[in-house]
């Protein structure tokens, strides 16, 4: 038997069943419809059997955490996807978000061919034409010009792109991530010398969040999700502390074993007091540290951030007892016009504790800078639409971004995107974005696709991970965003890229030319690229980053803002695990999925804290204005206990206006009404300094949500227990 | 030797007691005031009974009969199929679990019972039945009508008789 | 011959399950669920969906109750009139606790659901007349019922979104009762397997999806009787009897200091999971 | 006040009461067009729900149990005064009831088979049905006699057919009186195969007699079995408000007081459509009044009793749904239930409004909606407020469907039993006769020893 065998033939003959029970579920029922795509199972290919699963490693691409994935194939068709073990980020556990990566490859409202807009009507085009259109709308703009608006992207696809702007002669190559902890990279770089050191839970005795969503939607939620259970275990026997600061509960905050609500925009203050408790406390300080810290007492720190004095003592005896600990920052703190400082502040605890090096430690490098992930950020999005607004961009090419979505309506994103000559969004769908673009090029889901992954956050070395495909395409008009890029940079450099047939092609070449850095020995090209695919990672050990523990103290936080009367509410735009920016709203088993903590599905709501809302006579499911500066939105009431009581929240990546059947319609968008106020430091949209005033507009619904009518009570009932440590013992457990 | 039918209509009923005492007390020749005499009465008068004599109900052994074999049947059956059901093991509940069987049982009981009753009653009652010879829907209005079965002969005796406990009407069968 | 049988074998049929028996032979599924680790990140929930074949019925439909989610997520708030629930909120993942002395099985009037001979509560859909009864008996509540024809309905598995069915579970039409199954296709599927090499399951041969995906590994699942599994050795360490409604270290003065229980215990329907209590630190 | 006019002449009993079997008044067109429209909105609600799935019921996944159950034990219980009339009393000579048992026999018939159609349309697979019956199969498949609702289908089954039986055996002698006495035609033929030959001989009227009393005595337990054991299916179950020792007996007087409710309704309805005045005598009236009144008041310290059990006890779970139905969103109709079951029937304590037709007419049927309302209030709170507080539900509203078919049920009720009053006697001509001959011997008797002791007085 020729075990030479071609991975493509297999997908050719997988393809065809994959295809076979597409037609049968479209209603061809005479057996002549479609016959050239039957597979005979009397002579099926090797890899078919009909009955019997077969599991492929790919990696997921909900987000950009890297997980390793193993899919589930039978009969041509992928089933589920599952966690692939030997993944040093994910070890073989996924997230509800990953999951869904299925309904994203079998979305009904996936865009299947290539439109162009005429007027204000569309039709739909051949690649040949749209390529030629492409080409024809490039001639005689020049490089700066031209604008390309990505959201984060790494590995092989990185490379083309990159080669694909130098043809164009453009630098304009602008990464656009809508939730980003950009401002914590920045004050990682000052304090630690990285941008993304890695962060050991499991060997901290505390961990001190300032609103880091660890277990949510933070840097690499399924790999730090397992380093807490870990923490949990315990080091040394000793289970691990949770304490989480924060003006709105996270699902982090809802694990927490003391969960401390701070005045919005006060956690830098919080930090720098902690500092001054754990010096009276007997920490020896350094000088410099302790001058600055010398104003903020437990007193005048309490007052400022609502955190009572005995919780302030409480925590730095604590920090102080058991170390080492781990202090981080989330959203939450760096979401304000100070946020930078607030991170410095938070930083300077971790380096105070001596955290440094034991529970923050060196990341590695990607040895290969040209697939290395370039993250975004915020103010990806800022520079583009202001080179829209002034007419510096003629044409305009999106992939992997919403802007229209998730900037604030203030900005103008939308309006400011007409006035390019040419926009092209790469797209799955017909989000917001794709509707305003001229061409829309329909992409390979992640499932149909080849690449190649590197996460920005990696655990132990680099981890490159391999995305194949895991059945035959869909929907026959759709392309890879690898060929995408090769077909167009054909047209500007065919020299060069003729050689490759494709963008698998490219994939195999490209890794094959680096074959002595992966494996161990000089293997057969065929047998190292099997192995590959095999495994769906590349493991290479980087280059270790310098950890630096340089204590900043040039720290300047500003005093508590007083009330608005205006506008008394601080807005808090939560951000889910599931639905993140609202990229993936349109997968229904998410938005069916009840948010963790209040329970609700399918809609938005405004959560408010009970206390505020009787003072108001709000109660749950009354219909709020809430109204910032800038817009206003209408939300369903729910009355949340974790939340301060001068703070309401909207949960993100609802709101859609378009984007298929799952998303449109369902909730609102506070992406809309955020102020346009920007990090002092970074330039960074600040998410939290938003003031809104809230108003009841006299109507009521039903919220739609799992919670009974108990509210989450258990009344009485032993249901749900809890114990506290002193009273349990864990050391004989299994 | 041919026999033939008279039926006499009474509209008192102590008039129609009074002719079937006597009747009982006199011996006619072909007449056997137990198997030959009927009485038909619109309403259920247990003077009827005490005065025809004593005549035995056996409706009872029937009920008996149905109830008792009412509930074995049912026990049988519903434990039989239990312990022939391939998957049974429900609720950690024994296959054949005594409380839900007994109240099945007893629901047996009572429907045999009740069946075999009326079954018994058909029987015993002679039901359905053929009409007699003679019958008057006076009888299902406000009249009592005895019915006889008597030799040829003897028939003017009786006539006799009902005409002086004042019988409205007498019947007689069609000569043959 | 029905009767025959019955006399010849009538101490069998008298036997009380599982009390008298030892009728887990080489299986008894069972679950223990650590609350301390849990996050109530919901992924338990979505790989149920994804390999359960669960309809996902839409806003209108959620509104009125009629979600079919056989593992959800319970979110407790403290209820001692604290201000802010500053210990957190409570998480706790419910789905069919596959009762030993299940409520469900001994009302249903056609027998649709029994107990298997490894331990599991089985409800076999095309048997199922839609009497709900089973529900209205569930202390629980975690039978969830086909109010609609979900595999007909329009947006629920629209065009392509019927590939990803699982082939190994049915789509149940309306009028049927459905829930947790403990993933009985995969358990079979894993004992058939198996069985060709002689042996019976080794812990972790087989998993189910929500244990499989719990990004905290705070559900545990397998094969109690097997002294070498996790789950029989979590059970046996917290000194959780599977056959009681009162466990002997809660009888002990003072209580226990183990955190293994199980939920209603004391109506006595032997639930199959064991649950291990938060814990929060008193230090702080 | 005498029960019924001893002078009575026999042969105007037969005429007035077979006239009810003819010619009918417009009245009657008006009532059984009217039940039939009633009943067609039950029919639609069913064919839609059929279709779509019991969703559309709007029932939910702990709430899965609404208005078709309730409505089915409201049903099962109205059945129960026909035994009570027919059997109870027939077992205490209380001859009161000759001239009222009949329709009330029927009642019970009509009422089990419309309780029947709530069982069939709360399946959520009505076309599987028959899986819940013993049929022998080559698969060895029976259905689990463990569970109450198979009692249930049995204890019904037995009760619907003995009930039937005892209805018609006891309409033997009458159904002969209707073939001697109505002009040739169908109906002669009807009667004459279902009177089975029967001629008032001394033979057919002694088997007749035991046979009679056997059945009422079988009658007795089984009613009594009946509804203690649709109350198993609640009392059965380890849920709170449900789980309680008392139902059975709970059930039972509730069916029974219901069951007497609904006899004063019809009663009032019969007397009036058919001019039964002369025999469905204001006197009888008092007496079922009087027995509706002892029973309402079993019925409100059953209720009682187990509110203070639920009270007294140690189950949270059980007193809090207690307390769910007094304050909760079901609030209206348990005081409803209240009011109407146990304040209402005060009324029939005084003297005068015993016999006050239109006062009599309106709280019999607020004693139903009272009965209707308690069956609502067992079964509806348990699930809004069960033993899982995180399914709590308190929103659940039972749909247009489910209120249609309650609605439609008594369209189906009336229509039965509007047929059967135009087919079958609905008052016992034999019995009345034996009522009046029995009275007047009574009082002859009265009359002579009052003669006697007048005579000795005069000495």
């Amino acid at each position: 038997m020729d075990n030479n065998f071609d991975r493509r033939d297999f997908l050719k003959v997988l393809g065809w069943g994959g295809a076979a029970v597409a037609l049968s579920g479209c209603g061809n029922t005479s057996v002549e419809d479609g016959k050239e795509t039957v597979v005979s199972y009397v002579e099926a290919a090797d890899y078919v059997m009909p009955g019997i699963s077969v599991y492929f490693n790919s990696t997921c691409a909900q987000c950009d955490a890297g997980c390793s994935i193993t899919g589930r194939v039978r009969e041509g068709r992928v089933l589920k996807l599952e966690g692939n073990p030997d993944s040093v980020i994910n070890r073989g556990k996924m997230c509800g978000l990953g999951q869904a990566g299925v309904q994203h490859h079998y979305n009904p409202d996936r865009v299947r061919e290539p439109l162009l807009r005429t007027g204000s009507s569309g039709e739909t085009i051949t690649w040949d034409k749209a390529y030629a259109l492409i080409a024809e709308k490039l001639n005689g703009v020049s490089g700066d010009q031209i604008d390309f608006l990505t959201g984060t992207v790494s590995g092989h696809l990185k490379a083309l792109l990159g080669n694909y702007l130098e043809t164009l002669s453009s630098k304009n190559h602008y990464v656009y991530e809508a939730i980003s902890p950009a401002v914590q990279r920045a004050a990682n770089l000052k304090s630690y010398g990285m941008e993304m050191p890695r962060y050991s839970i499991n060997k901290a005795k505390v961990v001190l969040s300032f609103g880091a969503d660890f277990l949510g939607a933070w840097v690499s939620p399924v790999h730090f999700s397992q380093q807490y259970a870990e923490f949990r275990k315990g080091v040394d026997g000793q289970r691990g502390v949770l304490v989480q600061v924060e003006s709105k509960m996270t699902l982090t905050g809802a694990n927490a074993d003391r969960w401390l609500v701070v005045r919005p925009g006060t956690e830098g203050i919080l930090a720098l007091g902690i500092i001054n408790a754990l010096g009276v406390a007997g920490l020896s300080l350094p000088a410099n540290v302790s001058a600055l810290v010398n104003a903020y007492d437990k007193e005048r720190v309490s007052k400022d951030t609502g955190v009572s004095t005995e919780n302030l003592v409480k925590l730095a005896a604590m920090l102080k007892e058991r170390s080492p600990s781990l202090v981080l920052l989330g959203s939450a703190a760096e979401g304000y016009e100070h946020g930078s400082q607030n991170a410095a502040a938070i930083n300077l605890l971790n380096q105070v504790l001596g955290n440094v090096g034991k529970t923050v430690e060196a990341s590695a490098s990607v040895p290969f800078p040209q697939i290395a992930p370039t993250i975004g950020n915020t103010a990806g999005a800022r520079i583009v639409n202001n080179r829209l607004a002034s007419g510096q961009t003629k044409v305009l090419f999106t992939y992997g971004v919403n802007p229209v979505f998730t900037t604030p309506a203030e900005m103008g994103f939308k309006d400011n995107m007409a006035k390019a000559g040419f926009k092209v969004a790469f797209a799955h769908y017909l989000d917001e974005t794709a509707l305003q673009a001229d061409l829309v090029l329909p992409l390979d889901s992640a499932l149909e696709d080849w690449g190649t992954q590197v996460a920005e956050y990696q655990p132990d070395g680099v981890q490159i991970s391999v995305q194949q495909p895991l059945m035959e395409k869909l929907h026959p008009n759709t392309r890879g965003m690898g060929d995408i890029l090769l077909a167009l940079l054909k047209q500007r450099n065919p020299e060069t890229y003729n050689a490759f047939d494709d963008y698998y092609a490219y994939l195999r070449t490209a890794l094959l030319k680096n074959k002595p850095q992966f494996a161990d020995s000089g293997a057969d090209d065929d047998v190292f690229w099997n192995g590959l695919l095999g495994s769906g990672i590349i493991n290479v050990s980087g280059n270790l980053n310098k950890l630096s523990d340089k204590m900043a103290v040039d720290i300047n936080l500003p005093a508590p803002v007083e009330k608005d009367s205006k506008y008394p509410f601080n807005l808090i735009p939560s951000v889910s695990a599931h639905l993140r920016d609202g990229r993936h709203t349109n997968q229904p088993w998410l938005q069916e999925s009840p948010d963790p903590l209040t329970t609700i599905v399918w809609d938005s709501w405004v959560e408010i804290h009970p206390k505020k809302a009787a003072e108001l006579g709000i109660v749950e499911g009354d219909i709020l204005q809430v109204e910032s500066k800038s817009g206003s939105i209408k939300a369903q009431a729910y009355l949340f206990p974790g939340i301060h009581p001068d703070a309401v929240s909207i949960p993100l990546g609802r709101g859609h206006e378009a984007m298929g059947r799952y998303a449109k319609g369902y909730g609102v968008n506070p992406f809309h009404i955020l102020n346009r106020v920007f990090d002092r430091e970074t330039g960074e949209l600040a998410m939290h300094e938003t003031m809104v005033s809230i108003s009841k507009v006299g109507k009521r619904v039903i919220v739609v949500k799992d919670e009974g009518a108990a509210g989450g009570h258990q009344d009485g009932r032993r249901i749900a227990l809890s114990v506290t440590s002193d009273q349990v013992d864990l050391s004989e457990e299994v | 030797m041919s026999k033939r039918h008279l039926l006499a209509v009474f509209s008192n009923f102590h008039e129609a007691e009074a002719a079937v005492t006597e009747l009982r007390n006199t011996s006619i020749k072909g007449f056997d005031s137990n198997e030959d005499m009927i009485v038909k009465s619109p309403i259920e008068h247990p003077e009827v009974e005490e005065f025809l004599g004593d005549k035995p109900v056996y409706v009872q052994w029937f009920t008996l009969f149905g109830a008792l074999m009412g509930g074995l049947l049912g026990f049988f059956l519903i434990s039989g199929a239990q312990a022939n059901f391939y998957a049974q093991i429900k609720g950690g509940k024994p296959i054949v679990p005594f409380p839900p069987n007994f109240v099945l049982t007893y629901e047996m009981f009572i429907l045999g019972g009740v069946y075999i009753t009326v079954l018994g009653f058909l029987i015993c009652a002679g039901l359905p039945a053929k009409r007699s010879p003679l019958y008057t829907s006076k009888v299902s209005e406000d009249q009592i009508a005895i019915l006889v079965k008597t030799d040829e002969e003897s028939a003017g005796v009786l006539k006799a008789i009902f005409t002086k406990h004042e019988a409205l009407e007498i019947q007689e069968e069609a000569g043959k | 011959m029905s009767v025959t049988n019955l006399l010849e074998n009538w101490a069998e049929f008298r036997h009380t399950h599982p009390v008298d028996d030892v009728p887990h032979d080489p299986y008894k599924w069972a679950m223990s669920i650590d609350m301390d680790t849990c996050t109530g990140c919901n992924a338990c929930s979505v790989a149920c969906y994804a390999e359960n074949n669960l309809p996902v019925v839409g806003k209108d439909r959620y509104e009125h109750g009629q979600a079919m989610h056989w593992m959800r997520i319970e979110r407790y708030w403290p209820e001692d009139g604290r201000e802010f629930p500053d210990q957190g909120a409570q998480f706790l993942p419910m789905m069919c606790q596959q009762c030993e002395a299940a409520p469900c099985e001994t009302v249903c009037p056609v027998g649709a659901t029994n107990h298997t001979a490894d331990g599991l509560n089985s409800q076999a859909y095309n048997r199922c007349i839609g009497s709900r009864y089973c529900s209205a008996n569930c202390p629980f509540k975690v039978r969830y019922f086909n109010w609609y024809d979900y595999p007909t309905t329009e947006n629920v598995w629209p065009a392509e979104m019927t590939m990803q069915l699982n082939p190994d579970i049915t789509l149940r039409g309306k009028g049927v009762m459905e829930k947790c199954t403990f993933c009985v296709q995969r358990i079979r599927a894993g004992e058939r397997s198996v069985k060709n090499e002689g042996r019976i399951l080794r812990d972790g041969e087989v998993q189910t999806a929500c244990q499989q995906v719990c990004p905290t590994n705070a559900i545990t699942f397998g094969n109690l009787v097997d002294p070498d599994s996790r789950v029989h050795q979590q059970w046996k360490a917290q000194r959780v009897e599977l056959t009681v409604d009162e466990q002997e270290k809660d009888k002990e003065e003072g209580g226990s200091d183990l955190r293994g229980y199980r939920i209603l215990e004391e109506l006595r329907p032997y639930p199959s999971v064991m649950y291990l209590e938060r814990v929060r630190e008193s230090a702080i | 006040m005498k029960d019924i006019n001893e002078d009575i002449a026999w042969a105007k009993i037969n005429t007035d009461v077979l006239r009810s079997l003819e010619s009918p008044r417009k009245l009657y067109w008006v009532i059984v067009f009217g039940a039939l429209a009633v009943f067609s909105v039950a029919v639609g609600c069913e064919v839609y729900q059929y279709n779509m799935g019991m969703g559309v019921a709007n029932m939910d996944n702990p709430h899965v149990w609404g208005l078709y159950i309730a409505t089915f034990i409201f049903w099962i219980g109205m059945s129960h005064s026909g035994t009570l009339l027919s059997a109870i009393l027939h077992l205490m000579h209380a001859d009161w009831r000759k001239p009222i048992y009949r329709f009330a026999e029927a009642m019970t018939t009509f009422s089990l088979m419309t309780a029947g159609l709530f069982v069939m349309v709360h399946l959520g697979r009505l076309w599987q049905f028959y899986y819940s019956l013993p049929y022998p199969n080559d698969r060895s498949l029976w259905p689990n006699f463990q569970s109450p609702l198979l009692w249930d289908a049995m204890a019904i089954f037995t009760y619907l057919s003995s009930s039937v039986i005892f209805l018609f055996v006891g309409m033997i002698p009458d159904l002969a009186i209707c073939r001697d006495h109505l002009h040739a035609g169908w109906r002669k033929k009807l009667y004459t195969v279902l009177a089975l030959g029967w001629e008032g001989t001394d033979r057919q009227w002694r088997n007749f007699r035991v046979t009679y009393l056997t059945i009422a005595c079988f009658l007795i337990p089984l009613a009594v079995s009946v509804h203690s054991i649709v109350a198993s299916d609640f009392a059965m179950s380890q849920q709170p408000g449900w789980h309680v020792t008392s139902f059975p007996p709970y059930f039972v007087a509730g069916a029974l007081y219901s069951g007497c409710a609904a006899i004063i309704t019809l009663f009032i309805i019969l007397r009036y459509t058919f001019k039964f005045e002369e025999y469905m005598t204001l006197a009888i009236l008092k007496k079922t009044v009087r027995l509706t009144f002892a029973i309402a008041m079993v019925w409100t310290y059953l209720n009682a009793v187990e509110f203070a059990s639920v009270w007294y006890s140690h189950d949270i779970a059980s007193k809090e749904v207690l307390i769910q139905k007094a304050t909760g969103p079901y609030a209206i109709a348990w005081w409803g239930m209240i009011f109407c079951g146990s304040v209402v029937p005060l009324i029939l304590a005084f003297k005068r409004f015993q016999t006050n037709i239109p006062v009599l007419l309106v709280t019999s049927l607020l004693l139903n909606l009272g009965m209707w309302l308690e069956r609502w209030m067992i079964v509806a709170p348990t699930f809004s407020h069960g033993i899982y507080p995180w399914t709590w539900d308190h929103d659940q509203w039972p749909s247009w469907v489910q209120w249609g078919m309650v609605f439609g049920s008594f369209g189906w009720f009336t229509l039965l039993f509007m047929v059967f009053c135009k087919v079958f006697p609905s008052v016992s001509m034999y019995e009345v006769k034996e009522m009046v001959y029995h009275r007047t011997l009574a009082s002859k008797k009265l009359e002579d020893s009052g003669m006697q002791e007048s005579g000795k007085g005069a000495h």
